[in-house]
Order: structure tokens, then C-alpha cells, then sequence
């Protein structure tokens, strides 16, 4: 345990610090009023070209080819959240295409797409689930039939975020249907402007459209577009659903929502007096910041051992199970906190949150049921954390 | 002595079931939430056709003279189908606050128009349970001005307001007066609030001190739990009846230990909810010593269990449950407002203690 | 609803009162100082002669006789709890057997056993649990050999309370080898100083020997002595584990718990500051008041129904779930408002509860366990309760 | 920067497990409880043999002038093994109290003792986290009379006691002076705790003030999170091994998705914890103004997932876990004990708030 910067780190620090202070006033993103796609992307080049975006995707691929350094990260995270500077793009394709690619990609594969990814020329949906599979993912029936050089695909896929402006999908295909269901995928890469593919929105309960679905007809792709070998798809994909599960959880973001209730409960009163000086409140945020802390220890910890190639299984198992509730529970003590206000959500003049916190307390549910469920996230844990042994197949299966 | 409802009671509870379930499904929910205010005017005339505006007001003022038990049984029927419609203020604390004197001029002047259902009856009284920063009421010879929020049952341009000011009950003629009302968005849009602003109104006083103001918190307090019994209930039955269609891996999902046990715990959590509901209601026509720290149990325990139900109910429902597609959502946010309104569970728990004189 | 007593009741209350008055100087608990078996018998007569208990069992097998009626049992039981006086004897033979034979036993057994049994002179352990059937109750292994009018038994039980000075036990026994697993069982009444009986005590983390394990090796008994027909003990036993279920956390103990907690938090101080002050522990109490009120009136709620002779299916099943944790959620809620003194177990002159709570939360975390974990609980829920399906079979059992 | 063992803290972590193994199994500690002493004396000596007792002494006074997290590493190997050994105080809280001033008499004169394990050090603070009636210490010109309970590391007739009176530390020598050193009964007789009465002792100041009883309350604070975390680890591990033997249904039970959630949450409550402990262990040595905040939270945090934790591997083991058969209660209790001294969670999480100057 060594969790003193040194000199190197006081120094990077200065650095991200200056590099801030010069250069925030260009920072972009969605939610600001004088947001432009040009601006965003000029900034995303600027954080690249300075190794605060894709900072250890390799130089020839277009990012800025730094050695993984957890402390470095840290501080980039940390300084950028400090400033509430955007972080640059923060997408599927970068997220999880990317170090897919990078892990089980062909050179030519890599050399087209990463590039652009990260410098969010093209952006990516990504087309798992399906109405008919979603915990019992690889059961998915979207088929690509076979036609010489060509898929030809045809099914529907849902919860495709980001699907109503993306330029491609890593899609999931049944390409060989006499395969065991899990031999019978491969990984496709689908240009969205391919005649066939439509793309509706997917009302949720939060009153938005934060998903789609997608539905493919007669959509013709080309085979060079697999990544990995055909029919090992599966695989592939777990690749790219580890990198998910790394980031579905987040306990930064645990932490940040914590801060903000501390603020929240220092300036809200009720009956005149303050939040943060009633002691059963006091208590429950105790409790939480307890779990925050150690969540966000646990991926120190995590980040040192990938940083020395080493794993730390159990610790990044947990990580999507412990950090979607946490998150979800942190919003729901901020809607207790803000009592009857905290039920606002819409226009109103006495909004204290514009509905912040409802809006995440829903879309956390979602994100405890999506990408894997809580039970599938305890079937995970105990099985491959534990190695107890898997659910047994039912009789009633040998019977189809 | 008998626990348990009376065959009246039990006909009652259908009755209202099949009335509402005729009127209202998840669709027409859909379409009241985008706008459509047809369910709400629906609804508002089914009630009055079934003469449930004047439950709780008396024969004499043209109502059926019964408790709040009758209105529990009601309100537990409106949150099952989460139906958009006047009741915890307009048939209960607005009545409750003009009874408790017995007759007067106010009780035989407005109860029979609202049993009737010729006017409806709004209650801003958010203030007493906990009055946040620029909210609050102040009188001035027998004027009333400010603003009060999450007043409830303010959707029908009601044409009278109870309100509390000083301790002390009035009523506010919104015919006669400047009366601003507006719709405050919640996430909850089967149970609309409104703010409601004051400007000099000429203000009645009905009657005054702590105990009927408690009194007619308490009753609110034990309505919206037994909405949230209610509502809680029918999304337990909608989750497993999900369960039991959903297939993953070859199997309905509830064969798996791991959601019969989602099921289990909801179920077990809840089923005492309902004696504890039917308790506390019975207690506030029956049992004074004990009506208010059973409303404030009710209350907050029904919130907690509620509460955890909600989002145990829509895991079971997966994906489906987080989209609108099955508005299951509905039911999910109708708890989430009851929860908070009328005091949130750790206030309403910190009342409960201090009526047994802990900490004080 | 109608909780009003009537003048009936009120009338009955008076007398109950006045009863407790006049005698309960006679009452005699295993506790007491004075405690005498004598003392114990004799309070237990008069008890059945008042009424007050074995308050429902017909006259001609010795008990009072009355019609069931919901508050008069719960007055008796009130305001015995308020004088603090021992409610006469509570043993499984009174709890679960009697019931059993009320329903299911021969004439002749009921005259032979009942009255026996409700005033003490005969004491019953319960013999169904085996080191290997605990959760599968029902793959018992204990074999029961027939031959001419006797069965030799042979095997072992566990579990078995008051096995160290019962008179009998009522046991399940596998007297058809052959038959399947459910239907190959028989319920035996079987006599404790027959030869080949070995009991031992079984040491609980409590550090007491609340239960026993019993030896049988060629146990002769009579096939007079089976209560149903043979091969039908499972369902036999399942009425009366329904009576056991019924008794398992029982919410009047709840409610008696919470009254001793709120007196605790009264007297006992830290730092000079009086436990019922400190808004932390209250809003805990609460939210257990909340729950044992609730089970409370659950139980009122279930009394009713079956004194009308209808079920509340869903209102009983839960009671053992919710009940057993509640008392143990109670006890360790207790034991955190003592802080370290709650940990003393054994003598000390800074000891403020005799170790009671530690011992009640130990034991509950048995009850939770024992007759049906909660897992089984909640498997019977949400098939019998729900309607939910079975566990299929796995297709490693085909493979036997 | 690196957030993880060294590899010495490895072999120090091995090895002390290896060790405490090698002469500790559960048959042992059930004769201990029994009231055979001689595990006690095995432990202690091989502690010494390894030159455990001076962890955090410096070399200069012959320790090995490691720090708090060296410290954790070896409490939860000892609370693997619900080992009956001298550690919270004699090597951790009382060395550190004597080292507040850098070198001292007192230091000079004990610490040497201490690290060569030629006397053992108890510690009476227990009046500082919270005072109980009839109980507490006053000192009168330099003499202290009276009675201090749940001191910690009694159990060896220690030669001295540091206790705490008036904000000031002070050392009694126990062949001095008269003290009365008796042990408390309590669930968890694997961690002897003690009372310890002065009748007018000798004592010499060691020194004062607010922040190094902190500091020492801190360090044994974490000390005793590390063992409720090795504890834990163990109690997660025997549940799982339990249910991959034990059969019902013609199954492990270990293949019933109620169980294994249950053990997979158990799982997911406990990982995170390691980390905490090391960072709240790591702040003790190296990260002073996170220190006080960072030890609460481990010892609030573990206190409650360590807790439930005990709860639910017992479930799994079924009855077996309920008896005494396994011994599965000797790390039950232990965790029972170790969540109420030196504050219970409630207790230490006001700190927490306090340390961040929320409501006060």
C-alpha cells in the first residue's frame, strides 16, 4: 500500500490542473446551452491530443498510447470532476467496442474503426438483448442467413441505446441455426443506414425514450464484417459485456451523488430547520457513505491489480450488483430528504431539483435490471466468485 | 368483537372494484397521463352516481353516515387500479374537519353539496406537516394569504378550500374569493396536487385546535395507506402473473427459487399491511386513545413496505417492468408520491414516538 | 369490525381479573424459586377447571369444553401477561399432539391420551427431524421393521426438545420401504422407557442443551400405537406441524419483547443520557412497533377467520417467516442498545439482563432454522400461497 | 501510488495463518471455552517466537516498527481462526499511546518488555467510548481509584494497564500497585475482556489530549475491523464448503439458487470491506486528516456486514450451524463482541457525521 502521488503525480496533477484552467472555457457538452457537434469533437481532439480521453488506446489506432496509470486516471477524474469539465465522449463504442477490438479484433478492423470511435466520427449502438431473450441472453433468435459474401438479417433487438443517432451497431447475430444456441452466434458490425433497419423509440418509465428498438428486415451485411470467428460471437461478447459490467456502477459516481446530498441537506429545511442536523438522516447518510467509501476503495484496488496485470475476481464481480444499488438507494434518500418536493417532476417553481433525482432513482432501476439482473448478477457471483455449482437443467427441458 | 370486514363492507369493496375496473384500464391510464382528463370527469360522476362522495358525511347531510374504514375499503380500491379521483380530501378530511362540531352552519351549508357532488372540496394543508421555505399562510382579520402546496384534490376547480392557519381550521368560498390553483407536476400523474395561492381571500373559521387537526391528518394519513395496500397488492398479483408467462432458459422465470423468493418476501412483508390498515382505520371510528399512533404506524409502515415492493415488483418484471409498455410504472410512482405526502415515514415515525412521550 | 368487548366480555375480563387475584399466589412456574412439580399440577387442574386453559378441548377428554372465541382466549392471555402469571403448562404433547388427535386419533386414543396430556401427567417429545432429513423432512431414514403385531425400530432423531424427561413421543417412522418417499411413513406413538432408547443432550451455540439427540436400536412398539393409518404418517404430521407453524413466532411474544425494550431504553443510560432519547434507537423502535403491530393484528385478523371457521391461507403461512425474525430482529435490537454490556453472558455484577437477550437471539436464529428454514417458508408461500410452481425436478435425480 | 499488499505483507499475512493454524482448530477452541487455558499460553508464546507482540515497535526499542496496516494483517488472520490471543492492545493501542511522545521513559522502560513479549499490556478505556453506571475512574494527586470494564488484553496478568482519566493517559503497574483484574463473562470466549478495579494505584502520565486518545481508540477501531473481517471471510467460506456437502432433495444444497444468492450476497457485502480496512489501516500510518473518519467507517461498515454476515452463513449451515456440533458460534460470537467495543456502529457512525462536522 503506497497511496502517496510522489513527485511525478504532485507534478501530473499541476499539469491537468493548468491544462484546465487554460482550456475549459472550449469544454463542451450535450446539456450546455451553447452546445455545438463541433465543439465537442474539437474538444474530444484536445483531450485525446493531451491523454485525458482514449489515454491508453495505442498512438497507431489515434489515442494518445500512455501506459495504464491508476493514479494518473485518478487524478484526471478527479481534477475534470472537481472543474465539472466534461470528460470528453463518453459512449458504447468507446466503452466497449473499442477494447473489444483491441482484444479480438483483425489489424484492418482496428485500423477502420477505433480511430473514429474515439474521436466520435462514428458512433456505436449496441444490439444484444431481444424482446425474447434478455436474461437468457444467448437464447437471441435476430437470424442472419447465409448468402454468399453476405448476411442477410432479419429480427428485432431492444434497448439500443443511442440508436436514433448512431452510425453502426455491434450486433449479435444467430448465424448458424443448427449450432448449440451458444455456438450459434456471431459478432457483427451493422451500418445503421442499411436499407431495413428501423429504428423506434423505447418509452420508459421515466417519461423518456432513453432506448430504442431496432428492427431489421432483409438487412444485407457483409461477412467481413464479423468480428472473431463465425459463430463464436458469444464469446466475443462477453468480452465486451466484462468491459460493460467495469462500468455499469461506477462508485465515482456513487461518490459525486453523495456530495451533492451533503450540499442538498445543508441548504434544505423543513419547519426551518436544517436536513443535516436531523440525526436519523444523519445516521442513514453515515450508512451510505460507508458503503461509497468502500466501493470506491474496492476499485483502487481493482485498478492496481489490472494496472500489474493481475485480477481481482471477486472484487470486479460485485461491482455492477453493489454500485447500481448503491446508486439507486442514494437517490432514493435524496427524494426522502426533499419529502413531498422531491415528488416534482416537471416545470414547477418550487422544483428544488429539476427532478434529478426521481429521474435517476427510475432509470438505476433500470440499470439494475439491465445488463444483467440482479439474479444474474448472484447466479455470476456465486458461480464463477464462489464456484458453487450451476442451476441444474430441469426434466421438463429433456422433454422438448 | 370480530376482526374482519362485514359482508356491507366486503359488497362495498366490490362494488367499487367493478365500478372502477369498467371505467379504468392501463391504456386509459396512459391516456389521462398524456392529457386526456376524460377518466377524471368519468370517474368523478361514477362516484357520485354510487353516492361515494358523502361516505363519511351523514344521513341528515344527504351522505351514508359511515367511517373511515368504508373510506379505507374505497381508497384501497382506487390504488389498486390507481384511479385518478377526488377522495382523501374532498369525502374525508374536508368532511371530518366541517363534522367536528357536530352541526353547523358551514357542515349543513356545504356537506350536502358535496355528498351530492355538486361541488368538490380541495385541502391545503401542507404546511402543518412541514412547511418548507416560501410556502406558508398568514390571516389577517379574517383574510387569508399565501401560498400552500401539494394541496390535495384541487384537479376539479374545487369551490371551496379547507385550509389551517394559526392552529385553526377555515374555509375559503373559491366563487367568492381570488383563489389561484395550479397543477404542481409530480411523478405521480393518477394523483394530482396543486398549489394553491391565496390572495386576501375571506376566510370562514370552521373550528380550531391541535386535536382536530391531528384527527383529520390521521385520517388522511390511514387513507393513503390503505391506497398504497392497494396498490402494492396489485402489483405483487401483476408480478407474479408476469412470472408466470415470461420465459427464459425454457422456463417460466417463476420457477426459479430466486423469484418465488422475490415473491415470497413481497408477500410476506404485505400481508399484515392489511390488518394493520383495517386496524387503524377501525380505530379512528372506534378507538380514540389508540387512532393516532395507529394512523402513524399505518402510515409510515405501509410507506417502508410499499415502498420496497414497488421496486421488487418491477425487477420481477425485468426489462418490461422499466419500460412503458406495461405501465406497471404507474402503480410504482402512485406509491412513490403517497410515501411523501402527509409526512414522509422517518417524520411520521418521530410522531408516533412522541405520541407514546419518547424522547420528549 | 368490531373490537368493542361488549358486556359479555367486560364481564369475563372482571372475572378473569379477579381469579388472578385470588390465586395466582398458587401459580408456579419452572423459574420460580419455590417451583414444585406438585405446585405445577395442581395450578395446572385449576386452570383447566377455569377454563383458562385446555380452554377448547371437549369435557369428556378432560379439558374445559368452551366454544372458541377469539377475545375471550386473548383476554385470558392479556391479562395474565399484565399479573405476569404463568399461563399453565406449554409443552408440544398440549400444542401439537393433542390437536393431531383431536382430529385424526381413535376414539381410544383420545380417551387414552388427551386428558393425560393437557394436565401434565404425561410429557411428549416430538421425534420427526434426522441428521440427514432436515428441509426434506420426508427422505426420514428411521426404519420401523414390521413383525406380528409390533414394529422394531431402528435409527436416529434429532431436535427432539424435552426428550430427556418425556413419558412419549410422537415420532415418524419408515414402515414401508418400498412405497414411495411420502406415502411410506407412519406417525407412532412410541413409550421413552421402552428398552433400546438413547437420549443425549445436544449442545446449542447458546451453550445450553435445548434439544436432544434420540438413539432407537430394535425398539419394540406396538402397531396400536399408529395415530392415522399406516403409510399416511406425512400427512398426519403435516396437521400437526400446521399447529406448530401456528405457535412459531407467535406475535403476543413480540409485543411482550418491545414492551421490555421500551423499558430498557428508559433506565438504561450512556454517558448520563437515557436511551429513549437518543432519536437514532427511537426511529428503530419504530419501525419494529410498526411490524409487531402489524403481526399483531394479523393474528387477530387469522383468529377471527378460523373462529368463523374460514382461512386466511396467506395470513397464516406467513407467520412463522415474519415472526421468528421479528422476535430476533426484537433481541438483537436490544442487545445493540446495551452496547457491550449486552455481550455479558454468564455471572457478573455489571450484567444488567442475565444474558437474556444474547440467549433469545441465539435461540430465535434456531427457530428461524428449525421446524422449516425460512427458505422452505418461502417456498411454501409462493407455491401455496402464490400459486407458484414446484421446484423442478433437476435431471440429476432422473439419472438415479 | 499502489493499493495493494507488498509482498513482505504477504508473507506476513501467510505466515501468521500458517502459524495460528498449526495449533488452533476448532476442537481446541471448544476445550478453551471449556476452560482449558493452554491454547492462551501456545498462542502467546508462538507470537513471541515470531516477534509479533512488537509489530509496531521500533526497532530501536527491538519491535519491528511496522504500522497499523501490518497490525490489521495479523488481526485477521487472528479472527480466521477466532484465535485466543493477545493483540488489540498489547501490540496495537498501548504501544501506540506510549510512542505519542516519541521516546519517553516510559517507553524506553515498556516497549522493550512488550515487543520481547516479557509482559503482557492491558487496556482500560473503556469509560472514554462510552460510560456505563457504576462504573469510571478518578484520579486524586496522582493516584486512581476505580472501576474500569471491558478492558482488553487482561488476560495474562498484565504487569501494566494504560487507562485514560481526565483526557490524560496513564500507566499503572500492576506489581506495584493494587489492582483487581477479573474477567467478564461474555458470549465470546475467545476474546477475554476484563474488569479491572483500582484502589488508589500509582499511575505515571504517559501523556494527553483529545488526539492521541483518538488515535489510539482509531487504531483499535480498525484493528478490530480486520479481525471481523477475517472472521467473515471464514464464516462466507465454511457456509459455502457446508453447502457443497450437505445434500437434501438428492442435492447439495449449494445448487438452490436461495442459497447460493444468499451466499452470493454475502459475498458482495464482504469484498468490498478488505479494501476498507486496508485504506482505513493505510490512513492510520500514512493519511492522518482521513484517519479518524476512515477508521470509524471501517468499524461502523464491518460492524453491520459482519453482523448480517454471521446471520446468514448460520441459515445456510441449517440446524448444523445452530448447534454447538461445528463450532461455527465461536466466529458468530466473536464478530458479536468485537461489533459493540470500542463503540457500537451507531455510536461510531455520530463520530463519523461529527469528524465531518455534520450536525453539530
Amino acid at each position: 500500500m503506497d497511496l502517496n502521488p510522489g513527485p511525478e503525480y504532485i507534478k501530473f496533477r499541476k499539469e491537468v490542473k493548468s491544462f484546465l484552467s487554460k482550456n475549459n472555457h472550449m469544454s463542451s457538452r450535450a446539456s450546455d446551452s451553447a452546445y455545438t457537434a463541433d465543439k465537442e469533437s474539437n474538444w474530444q481532439e484536445k483531450l485525446i491530443k493531451n491523454g485525458y480521453a482514449a489515454r491508453t488506446i495505442p498512438k497507431e489506432y489515434g489515442g494518445f498510447g500512455a501506459e495504464p496509470d491508476v493514479l494518473k486516471s485518478r487524478i484526471i477524474a478527479e481534477e475534470f470532476t472537481e472543474s465539472q469539465t466534461p470528460l470528453g465522449m463518453a459512449n458504447q463504442g468507446i466503452s466497449m467496442l473499442v477494447p473489444t477490438l483491441l482484444e479480438l479484433g483483425t489489424e484492418e478492423q482496428k485500423k477502420s474503426w477505433i480511430e473514429k470511435t474515439i474521436k466520435g466520427e462514428i458512433i456505436w449502438c449496441q444490439g444484444y438483448s431481444e424482446p425474447g431473450s434478455g436474461s437468457d441472453l444467448a437464447s437471441l433468435q435476430t437470424k442472419g442467413v447465409d448468402d454468399g459474401d453476405d448476411f442477410i438479417i432479419n429480427g428485432q433487438k431492444i434497448w439500443t441505446s443511442t440508436a436514433q443517432f448512431a452510425d453502426m451497431m455491434f450486433c449479435l447475430v444467430r448465424t448458424e441455426p443448427d449450432a448449440p444456441k451458444h455456438k450459434g452466434i456471431s459478432y457483427i458490425l451493422i451500418d445503421m443506414k442499411t436499407p431495413g433497419i428501423d429504428v423506434r423509440p423505447l418509452m420508459t418509465m421515466t417519461g423518456h425514450a432513453e432506448f430504442n428498438e431496432v428492427f431489421f428486415t432483409d438487412v444485407r451485411v457483409s461477412k467481413t464484417n464479423i468480428v472473431g470467428n463465425r459463430g463464436e460471437g458469444w464469446y466475443v461478447a462477453n468480452a465486451t459485456l466484462k468491459h460493460e459490467r467495469g462500468m455499469l456502477g461506477d462508485p465515482n459516481q456513487a461518490a459525486t451523488r453523495l456530495k451533492e446530498i451533503v450540499n442538498l441537506m445543508n441548504v434544505e429545511t423543513i419547519n426551518g430547520e436544517k436536513l443535516i442536523n436531523n440525526p436519523v438522516h444523519l445516521d442513514r447518510l453515515m450508512r451510505l457513505q460507508g458503503r461509497v467509501l468502500s466501493m470506491s476503495y474496492n476499485s483502487l484496488r481493482s485498478l492496481t491489480a489490472s494496472h500489474k496485470g493481475l485480477d481481482v475476481k471477486m472484487g470486479k464481480l460485485i461491482v455492477k450488483l453493489n454500485g447500481c444499488q448503491l446508486n439507486h438507494d442514494l437517490a432514493g434518500f435524496a427524494i426522502d430528504l426533499l419529502g413531498e418536493l422531491g415528488t416534482i417532476y416537471g416545470l414547477s417553481n418550487h422544483d428544488h431539483d429539476s427532478g434529478k433525482w426521481q429521474w435517476r432513482y427510475m432509470f438505476d432501476l433500470g440499470l439494475i435490471i439491465g445488463g444483467g439482473t440482479a439474479q444474474i448478477q448472484k447466479n455470476i457471483i456465486s458461480e464463477i466468485g464462489l464456484g458453487m455449482p450451476r442451476e441444474p437443467k430441469p426434466m421438463l427441458e429433456e422433454k422438448k | 368483537m370480530e376482526f374482519a370486514l362485514s359482508e356491507e363492507q366486503e359488497i362495498l369493496s366490490e362494488s367499487v372494484s367493478k365500478m372502477i375496473e369498467s371505467v379504468c384500464d392501463v391504456d386509459i391510464i396512459r391516456n389521462h397521463s398524456g392529457g386526456d382528463k376524460e377518466l377524471r370527469n368519468i370517474l368523478k360522476d361514477q362516484f357520485v352516481e354510487m353516492g361515494l362522495p358523502g361516505l363519511l358525511i351523514p344521513e341528515e347531510y344527504g351522505g351514508s353516515g359511515l367511517g373511515v374504514l368504508e373510506a379505507s375499503l374505497v381508497a384501497e380500491q382506487i390504488g389498486k387500479y390507481v384511479a385518478p379521483v377526488l377522495w382523501v380530501a374532498n369525502s374525508v378530511m374536508v368532511p371530518i374537519s366541517l363534522l367536528d362540531k357536530g352541526s353547523s352552519d358551514l357542515a349543513e351549508k356545504w356537506l350536502p353539496q358535496i355528498a351530492k357532488g355538486e361541488v368538490s372540496a380541495c385541502i391545503a394543508i401542507n404546511e402543518v406537516v412541514g412547511s418548507r421555505e416560501d410556502t406558508g399562510l398568514k390571516i389577517d382579520n379574517g383574510k387569508i394569504s399565501g401560498t400552500s402546496i401539494f394541496a390535495l384534490d384541487g384537479e376539479h376547480d374545487p369551490r371551496i378550500i379547507v385550509t389551517v392557519v394559526d392552529n385553526n381550521f377555515y374555509l375559503v368560498d373559491t366563487k367568492e374569493e381570488d383563489v389561484e390553483i395550479s397543477e404542481i407536476p409530480t411523478i405521480d400523474s393518477t394523483r394530482p396536487v396543486s398549489e394553491v395561492i391565496f390572495n386576501s381571500c375571506k376566510a370562514e373559521e370552521i373550528s380550531g385546535g391541535k386535536e382536530i387537526i391531528d384527527k383529520v391528518i390521521d385520517a388522511g394519513r390511514v387513507v393513503l395507506a390503505a391506497d398504497m395496500l392497494g396498490t402494492s397488492d396489485s402489483m405483487l398479483k401483476k408480478a407474479v402473473e408476469y412470472s408466470l408467462e415470461r420465459k427464459q432458459f425454457n422456463r417460466v422465470i417463476g420457477s426459479f427459487q430466486a423469484v418465488k423468493h422475490m415473491c415470497a418476501e413481497m408477500a410476506a412483508e404485505l400481508e399484515p399491511c392489511r390488518a394493520l390498515v383495517w386496524y387503524s382505520a377501525y380505530a379512528q371510528d372506534s378507538i380514540p386513545e389508540e387512532s393516532r399512533l395507529a394512523a402513524c404506524h399505518a402510515k409510515a409502515h405501509l410507506s417502508e413496505v410499499a415502498h420496497n415492493l414497488a421496486r421488487i415488483a418491477t425487477q420481477v418484471h425485468g426489462g418490461m417492468g422499466f419500460t412503458d409498455l406495461l405501465g406497471l410504472h404507474y402503480w410504482f410512482k402512485r406509491i412513490g408520491l403517497a410515501r411523501q405526502i402527509l409526512g414522509g415515514p422517518e417524520r411520521v415515525r418521530k410522531e408516533a414516538a412522541e405520541i407514546q412521550g419518547f424522547g420528549v
